[in-house]
């Protein structure tokens, strides 16, 4: 018997140690995100205390405002601060306005959650079909159609995306509201006429590039050798998509749903901007507008820690079904 | 000296070095069709200035005028001829563009390179930053670069292309990590090539289709990027189809083609590229097939 | 409910076009079966109103308001002891009289005897008081703009009554109470909680997102006329403008110059315009070359078409400047010859003072109004006419404002809702706060110290003349227009009125409004 | 299962690529009766895959039938004329005639265990008792039957067990016909001949036919009934191995049975007993990744001889020779050159160590830059480290070239225009032209067909005396090893288990293993002469 036999041990033990492991990864590159995020808006020309005061601003004011928000003090001190408080839940307090930056940004936060949750949960099911319907017939014109189709909107910017359809579907045939002025007294999802545009642009720019993922990997997975091989075994084709294709892609298409995630979280940017949806799209464009350093630092941060979640859970998928990630080699 | 037989080859032995990709591509109609698009665009911007009706700076009718004689496209923001602003506003867009996706594509593929040759300590710590500066979404990360240095069109370009060099590293990681696995590349080691020559003469002739499939890529995500920034009013101010998206997008209900235009220019570009480069990736899997 | 789209079965896969499509049909019908969410169902009156942009920057408190967003909440939350009303001129508004010594060194203020707090607390000269005591205590931006008051001779003579004994004696004193930034606080004031005596309270406030306004029923001066008041930020002017067409919002703030005929044109809209003392005005930087030099500072006068920056930004909606500030202030003097588009006249100045063209100037502005850019790239087409090579740099608000404000050749700033001594004294004279141009000119400052004492009107106006004959002929400022309020309205909203020199749509008194 | 016809046969097939493209398989066809093991020979791209597929009724993309039938257990599963019902021959796939792969290790579903995949193909044929079946065929091939094994992922076999699995799984359902198609290659030479003797085993036991598809002649024939050599898309020769052997008339195979390594041990060369060591390898301990992978290797090298070291993959073999070469830098122990201690990593040591060890990489698809000429892949090596100039180098590449028998013209083509063949003497030529005093060959020969393997391994002796080198030569085929060298290592799991003149060895193994290395080179020859 040799060394390769050794079974690798599938229990609960070295699952934990694995998922204890990518957790600590995930908080090392949070860890590498805030000296970034931190130390490039510390670089800001120009500074808050300009932006508060406007054009009537004195020198002994902008003094003042400095050393209230604390502005003069070393930028390492400043950091170690501002990094105590992350770890302790506290997101500091909006240079502009004084409030907590979580209180400031809970609306915001629900609504962009909202819109991200309803859009991730079109997507990613459409660009898993879609994917796999051009992957099994690879060059049909299914697959062409598809493809084409991904490909000319994966050539347009996201605000293109967002105006044609507001000009068709709210201007041409006013079917929905142009515009998503979300009443913040009310949770978003009781307002599913005004989330309509923003979650079909949504799913427009980001199925692209998660069908085209799918369909490689199913494609490869189609062409390889135990598909060949169970298709010469007389499995059914059904089964073979199921068992043999899908079930093989669900831990690399969990990562790639995870970069579709990124993606749509980046494309709140622009989309909340063209519908004036009011989330943390719209507030993080308005601060780095403003100089407010500590809701560009907060929502960065969210977003980074979002996504290291996103992709711990993506990872744990793939160690639950690819055996071969538990092994001990 | 020998008395083996030597397979005899006919045909005299000659080969072109590009020559495989180009041929692959050249019987491919999408890449033909990419091409055209490409190439169409491209005259454009290049003969635009010359062929423009009128000076882009001129004022020729009421700010957003609709489209009328003489006025094809229609008014921009402050009554000047679209026409003339998008033959002439090519040029500058397409630097930005094409520069922001050079720089990061040179730093992201010598970056790429030098993890593939180095160590697994060195490699794995800089995979593990490259990772962490991919989990913020590019737009993100542009947004803060730009914040931090101001938006101006070297600051813009720059920060696109910033955001660039992670993705392509990986990319490009990968690739050297098979060329790295190959004898090819521990002979040349045994043969004492340095640092220099491993990666210019061995790495990266045998990357270069990766690496164009990869600019293309990025060239895409630039010109996007650089798109949609001007939207949120991060724009470089000359006459360039990204600032009159930015200029016009204030009457897109009224002059509809002062906005698109530009925006249909950029798409087509951008389909092409998509074409031409997804001809190119098919042709490099094919070649690697082989 | 949007989340449930069917899992898809390997079986199925032939039919899944349709099913996507299906889907995605699916986000847009629901439009449709979703009622709105803005109608109310009951009778209380809801007035919506959009404006471009609220900020995490706005203010609770009325004396640290910088913002548009501020400047809505001190409007409505508090008030001002005196106001710009719509004849241009100031009026009381929490005061019933602010009248003047016998040498406009002291000033007696009367209060409203019938103002409360929105806590049922009477409004009384003590709180005028503490107000006022609290601005400088606290070094807030409004003692910067009052140089002239004391803040220890401020006495309240009874309940109702306060006296200001000035540092030196000031006609202007009522107009300096108008703006928004002076509202006038209770003595026990906490920002945190903003008690007003002003029309509506504030029951809502996510910052950036939305502010919403209960209507205070017990105004002094009547009722508003609306039930709530909801202020809704919108990203830009486009969007605020496709929100009001499509019946999202009631009232557009500002309408861009270039869109309002299409809201004109939409059945049910319309859009409410009228003149302003706004300006945005281009600020030459005496210190530096060329514009130390009075003969190009002319020459550019000269290089800009006033009536086609009208026309091509502004679609016509705007007034011409003659390079003085204000025409809606009684001081203003418009005798004064219109300067005329003369790049020809501009250019013989230039080369018969030995420049030689074209001449290269600088030009650094922001996007501090909508239109700003625009009006900078007009000016670069016209002025290349006269001579003029200028090179435009366009910044971002935060670095326009930053350490090298003030030391720009050339500048575009926002001026303009300010009477003409205080404008004055704000950005002209040797003295002034906000001087960007570095001008001085000793003749213009005694003129200035003189006018400000004294107290007939007449006599008033002609040093007023004087002074504005020197800003006409060698000042640092081009006054190229004065811009249109532009209001887009709901046909159901009545109530509209001009507030020429008050910023703001209305001035953002909103409780001139109704419904219906 | 009652009443079923065994074997299966092909006729006529004719296959071209496209309507009108390129013949595969030309006309030919080929009958397996039941209980019968027939061996199908041929090299690379003779056509004998596809005809194995045509069997199971599966031609590649693009492949069109032109001609012909396969018909197993009298049922028609391909048929050029008139195309079998697609649910009939899915259900004649796996129970009539069934596959073993060529790598089990990709074929395997790698998500699900291997007893699932077991129990998929009964599944799909409507058979229930799934684990019953899956412990007796389990146990048939010689896997554990208790559930534990069946519970285990692919992966977490060896490549023994694996293709155990798969030939389980092709029986399980009793075949006519089962076709295997290369399933050997990548064994150990001692699991090969496992897995033979199952396969032997198998079809007599079970009465199924088996096609059994190979390029390594020797193995077919210690292993089958009948052997058909395949040539250019058609079956050139056909009989029985010992007739084969002896009669053989075609000219393809008579050169395939003349270049079957003979077992005799090469004769040592007594003028080395006394010749100066050239190359030391003193106690080398490598490590990947901190685990110790090979154990105090010691041997020497005398100028002008030659050392084989003999193991199966994962013995330490190519990690060994790699750290001669400086390309594997992490091991304790010491690699002396003319008794001078090298530096571990090949960028340390001096131009002129570097010039004196010269390597041979296995794989010669691999070993030369793709995006390079040849010429120039071989002139920069004698630029680098014999400091020549342009136009020397270049004189020098075409020289080395025409030493390993390539052609001048040969310089100007890029290594894809080349076979693999021509490809190895290229690779040869590269180290050549260094001038070396070592050279390493780390199993040059593995992935070459057996009559191009025979040529290049000539080619290396003659070679050897002709530049006078020593030589390091890697191998898992102890009669290769014979044939090239006076001594022999035998390396297993890093460990030297045997180590002395190559004649001796074979003809005394002191441990077990050696024996049982010996046995297996042995047994392939049983029926040669």
């Amino acid at each position: 018997m040799t060394t390769r036999e050794r079974v690798a041990t599938s229990d609960t033990g070295l699952i934990a140690r694995m998922i204890l492991r990518r957790v600590a990864i995930g908080i090392g590159m949070l860890a590498v995100v805030s000296l970034l995020v931190f130390f490039a808006t510390q670089a800001l020309p120009g500074d808050i205390a300009r932006q508060l005061l406007g054009q009537t601003a004195t020198p002994e004011q902008l003094a003042r405002i400095r050393s209230e928000l604390g502005l003069d003090r070393p930028a390492i001190v400043q950091y170690l601060d501002w990094v105590s408080g992350l770890v302790t839940g506290n997101l500091g307090d909006s240079l502009a306005s004084g409030t907590p930056v979580s209180e400031l940004l809970a609306v915001r936060v629900s609504n962009t959650a909202a819109l991200v949750a309803i859009s991730a949960a079109i997507t990613l099911p459409l660009g898993v079909l879609l994917g796999t319907l051009a992957a099994r017939r690879s060059g049909s014109w299914q697959d062409v159609s598809i493809s084409s189709l991904m490909q000319g909107i994966l050539a347009l910017p996201e605000f293109v995306v967002g105006i044609v359809l507001v000009a068709v579907f709210a201007g041409l045939f006013g079917l929905v509201p142009p515009t998503s002025p979300l009443d913040p007294r009310e949770a978003a999802l009781a307002q599913g006429d005004l989330l309509v545009l923003p979650v079909a642009t949504m799913v427009l720019i980001a199925t692209p590039h998660l069908t085209e993922s799918v369909k490689t990997l199913v494609r490869d997975q189609l062409a390889g050798d135990h598909v060949r091989w169970a298709r010469l075994s007389g499995i059914r084709e059904s089964r073979i998509l199921g068992r043999y294709a899908l079930r093989n892609v669900a831990g690399p298409s969990a990562q790639v749903g995870g970069v579709t995630i990124n993606y749509l979280l980046g494309g709140t940017v622009a989309v909340e901007a063209v519908y004036s949806f009011p989330g943390i799209g719209s507030a993080l464009v308005a601060a780095v507008a403003g100089r407010d350093i500590v809701v560009v630092q907060a929502i960065a941060m969210g977003v980074a820690t979002v996504l290291v979640v996103t992709f711990l859970l993506a990872d744990l998928i793939g160690i639950l079904t690819d055996p071969r990630l538990r092994s001990t080699r | 000296m020998t008395s083996l037989d030597v397979p005899d080859i006919t045909t005299p032995i000659h080969d072109r070095h590009t020559g495989s990709l180009l041929r692959a591509m050249l019987v491919d109609p999408r890449a033909w069709a990419g091409a055209v698009a490409v190439v169409a665009v491209v005259v454009v911007t290049l003969l635009g200035p010359l062929i423009a009706p009128t000076p882009p700076g001129e004022f020729v009718a009421r700010a957003y005028a609709a489209p009328a004689p003489g006025l094809p496209l229609g008014a921009d923001n402050l009554g000047r001829d679209v026409l003339s602003r998008v033959l002439v506003g090519g040029g500058a867009f397409l630097v930005e563009g094409l520069i922001a996706a050079a720089l990061g594509i040179g730093v992201g593929v010598v970056l790429g390179m030098l993890i593939g040759i180095s160590g697994r300590r060195t490699a794995g710590f800089l995979l593990f930053l490259s990772d962490s500066v991919m989990v913020i979404p590019q737009i993100l990360l542009v947004l803060i670069i730009l914040a931090a240095f101001g938006a101006n069109p070297v600051t813009l370009t720059v920060s696109v292309a910033l955001a660039q060099i992670a993705y392509t590293a990986r990319v490009v990681n990968a690739a050297t990590q098979g060329v790295v696995t190959e004898d090819y590349f521990r002979a040349a080691r045994a043969s004492g090539a340095g640092r220099a020559g491993l990666l210019f003469r061995e790495v990266l002739p045998n990357i270069i289709g990766v690496v164009l499939v990869e600019f293309g890529v990025r060239l895409s995500v630039c010109f996007v990027a650089l798109a949609s920034l001007s939207y949120l009013g991060f724009s470089s101010g000359a006459v360039s189809w990204g600032a009159m998206i930015h200029e016009n997008q204030g009457g897109i209900t009224l002059q509809p083609l002062a906005v698109f235009a530009p925006v249909i220019m950029i798409a087509v570009f951008l389909l092409g590229m998509n074409l031409v480069r997804d001809a190119l990736a098919r042709a490099v899997a094919g070649r690697s097939a082989r | 409910m949007f989340g449930t789209t069917h899992s898809p079965r390997p079986r199925g896969l032939r039919r899944s076009i349709p099913i996507a499509a299906a889907g995605l049909g699916f986000v847009l019908l629901l439009a449709g079966c979703t009622t709105s969410s803005s109608t109310d169902d009951d009778t209380s009156s809801v007035l919506t109103v959009g404006i471009a942009s609220l900020s995490d920057a706005d203010s609770l408190d009325p004396a640290e308001a910088t913002t548009t967003g501020g400047y809505v909440i001190s409007r409505q939350v508090f008030d001002t002891l005196t106001e710009f009303g719509p004849d241009g001129n100031w009026t009381p508004q929490l005061a019933t009289a602010v009248e003047p010594g016998d040498t406009a060194d002291v000033w007696t203020v009367t209060l409203a005897d019938d103002a409360t707090w929105s806590d049922g607390d009477p409004v009384t000269a003590d709180d005028v008081v503490a107000t006022v005591k609290r601005w400088f205590a606290e070094e807030l931006p409004p003692s910067g703009s009052l140089p002239f008051i004391d803040p220890d001779q401020v006495e309240a003579v009874d309940e109702h009554t306060v006296k200001f004994t000035l540092l030196y004696p000031t006609v202007t004193f009522p107009e300096a109470f108008t703006s928004p930034t002076t509202a006038i606080v209770p003595a026990d004031f906490d920002p945190a909680k903003p008690i007003g005596s002003g029309p509506f309270v504030l029951s809502d406030n996510d910052p950036g997102v939305q502010l919403t306004f209960t209507a205070n029923k017990d105004y002094f001066r009547g009722a508003p006329g609306v039930d709530e008041l909801d202020v809704v930020s919108f990203a830009d002017a486009t969007s605020a403008a496709s929100a009001l067409t499509a019946g999202q919002i009631d009232v557009d703030a500002s309408v861009d110059p270039t869109i309002v005929d299409v809201i004109d044109g939409t059945t049910g809209y319309s859009v409410f315009d009228y003149g302003t003392s706004g300006t945005l005005t281009w600020v030459m930087n005496t210190q530096q070359a060329p514009f130390d030099d009075p003969v190009v500072r002319q020459a550019l006068r000269l290089a800009v078409d006033r009536q086609q920056l009208i026309d091509q930004v502004y679609n016509g909606y705007g007034t011409l400047g003659n390079d003085v500030f204000n025409p809606y202030d009684p001081m203003y003097d418009a005798d004064l010859p219109q300067r005329e588009y003369d790049p020809e006249a501009a250019k013989a100045m230039l080369e018969a003072a030995g420049y030689t063209l074209p001449l290269a100037v600088k030009l650094v502005g922001t996007d501090n109004q909508p239109t700003s850019e625009r009006q900078n790239e007009v000016l670069v087409q016209q002025a290349a006419a006269a001579g003029f090579d200028i090179q435009y740099e366009f910044v971002d608000s935060a670095t326009f404002y930053g350490d090298a404000y003030g030391t720009y050749p050339l500048s575009l700033s926002f001026w303009g809702f300010l009477g003409i001594f205080d404008q004055a004294a704000f950005t002209i004279t040797a003295t002034a706060p906000y001087n960007s141009s570095h001008w001085t000119d000793p003749e213009y400052d005694a003129l200035f110290d003189q006018a400000i004492q004294t107290v007939d009107d007449t006599e008033r106006k002609d040093l007023v003349a004087q002074m504005q004959t020197i800003e006409y002929d060698s000042g640092p400022y081009i006054v190229p227009m004065f811009l249109d309020a532009l209001v887009g309205l709901s046909d159901d909203v009545s109530g509209a009125t001009a507030y020429p020199n008050s910023d703001g749509a209305f001035g953002y008194n909103f409780r001139i409004l109704s419904l219906g | 299962m009652s009443g079923r016809m065994g074997g299966g046969f092909a006729r006529d097939l004719t296959i071209t690529v496209g309507r009108h493209g390129s013949v595969v398989l030309d006309g030919t066809g080929i009958e397996i009766a039941p209980g019968q093991v027939v061996g199908l020979a041929g090299e690379t791209g003779s056509g004998k895959s596809t005809l194995g597929l045509a069997m199971l009724g599966h031609l590649g993309p693009g492949l069109i039938a032109q001609s012909g039938i396969a018909v197993v257990a009298g049922r028609p599963i391909l048929d050029a004329h008139s195309p079998v019902d697609p649910a009939r021959l899915r259900d004649e796939r796996g129970r009539t005639v069934s596959y073993v792969p060529q790598d089990p290790g990709s074929a395997l579903n790698p998500g699900i265990r291997v007893g699932v995949s077991f129990a998929e193909v009964l599944r799909a044929h409507g058979v229930a008792d799934a684990e019953a079946r899956c412990a007796e065929l389990f146990g048939a091939v010689g896997l554990r039957a208790e559930g534990q094994f069946a519970r285990r992922y692919p992966h977490e076999l060896s490549g023994g067990q694996q293709q155990r699995v798969a030939i389980a799984i092709a029986f399980a359902l009793d075949p006519a016909l089962v076709v295997m198609d290369e399933p050997t290659t990548g064994l150990d030479v001692t699991t090969k001949h496992r897995v033979v003797e199952l396969v032997r085993r198998l079809a007599s036991e079970r009465d199924a036919g088996v096609l059994f598809i190979s390029h390594d002649l020797q193995l077919l024939l210690g292993l089958t009934d009948r052997i058909a050599v395949m040539h250019g898309g058609a079956i050139v020769e056909e009989g029985r191995p010992d007739a084969l052997l002896t009669s053989a008339t075609h000219p393809y195979t008579r050169k395939l049975i003349g270049s079957l390594p003979s077992a005799s041990a090469r004769p040592e060369r007594p003028d080395l007993e006394s010749a100066p060591a050239v190359l030391e390898v003193s106690a080398v301990s490598a490590r990947h990744r901190r685990v110790e992978v090979t154990h105090e290797v010691s041997f020497s090298v005398p100028r002008g001889g030659c050392l084989a070291i003999v193991g199966e993959s994962g013995s330490g073999k190519t990690t060994t020779a790699r750290a001669i070469a400086g390309l594997h830098a992490d091991f304790g122990g010491a690699v002396r050159l003319h008794g001078v201690d090298l530096a571990h990593d090949v960028s340390a040591r001096t131009q002129a160590q570097r010039r004196d060890i010269q390597y041979v990489f296995q794989n010669p698809w691999g070993s030369l830059n793709p995006r390079r000429r040849i010429g120039a892949s071989i002139a920069i090596v004698a630029r680098r480290l014999r400091g020549l100039g342009r136009a020397e180098a270049e004189e020098a590449a075409v020289r080395a070239l025409e030493a390993v028998g390539l052609r001048a013209d040969h310089a100007v083509a890029l290594p894809q225009r080349l076979s693999g063949g021509q490809r190895q003497r290229a690779a040869l030529a590269r180290a050549l032209v260094a001038r070396p005093e070592v050279l390493v060959c780390d199993e040059i020969t593995s992935s070459l067909d057996l009559s191009v393997q025979a040529e290049v391994v000539a080619l290396l002796s003659n070679l050897q005396e002709e530049f006078g080198m020593a030589m390091v030569f890697i191998t898992h085929d102890l009669a290769l090893a014979s044939e090239v060298a006076g001594q022999t290592v035998v390396l297993k799991d890093g460990f030297v288990v045997e180590q002395g003149l190559t004649s001796a060895v074979l003809a005394r193994p002191s441990h077990p293993y050696t024996a049982q290395l010996v046995a297996a080179a042995s047994a392939s020859y049983r029926s040669a002469p």
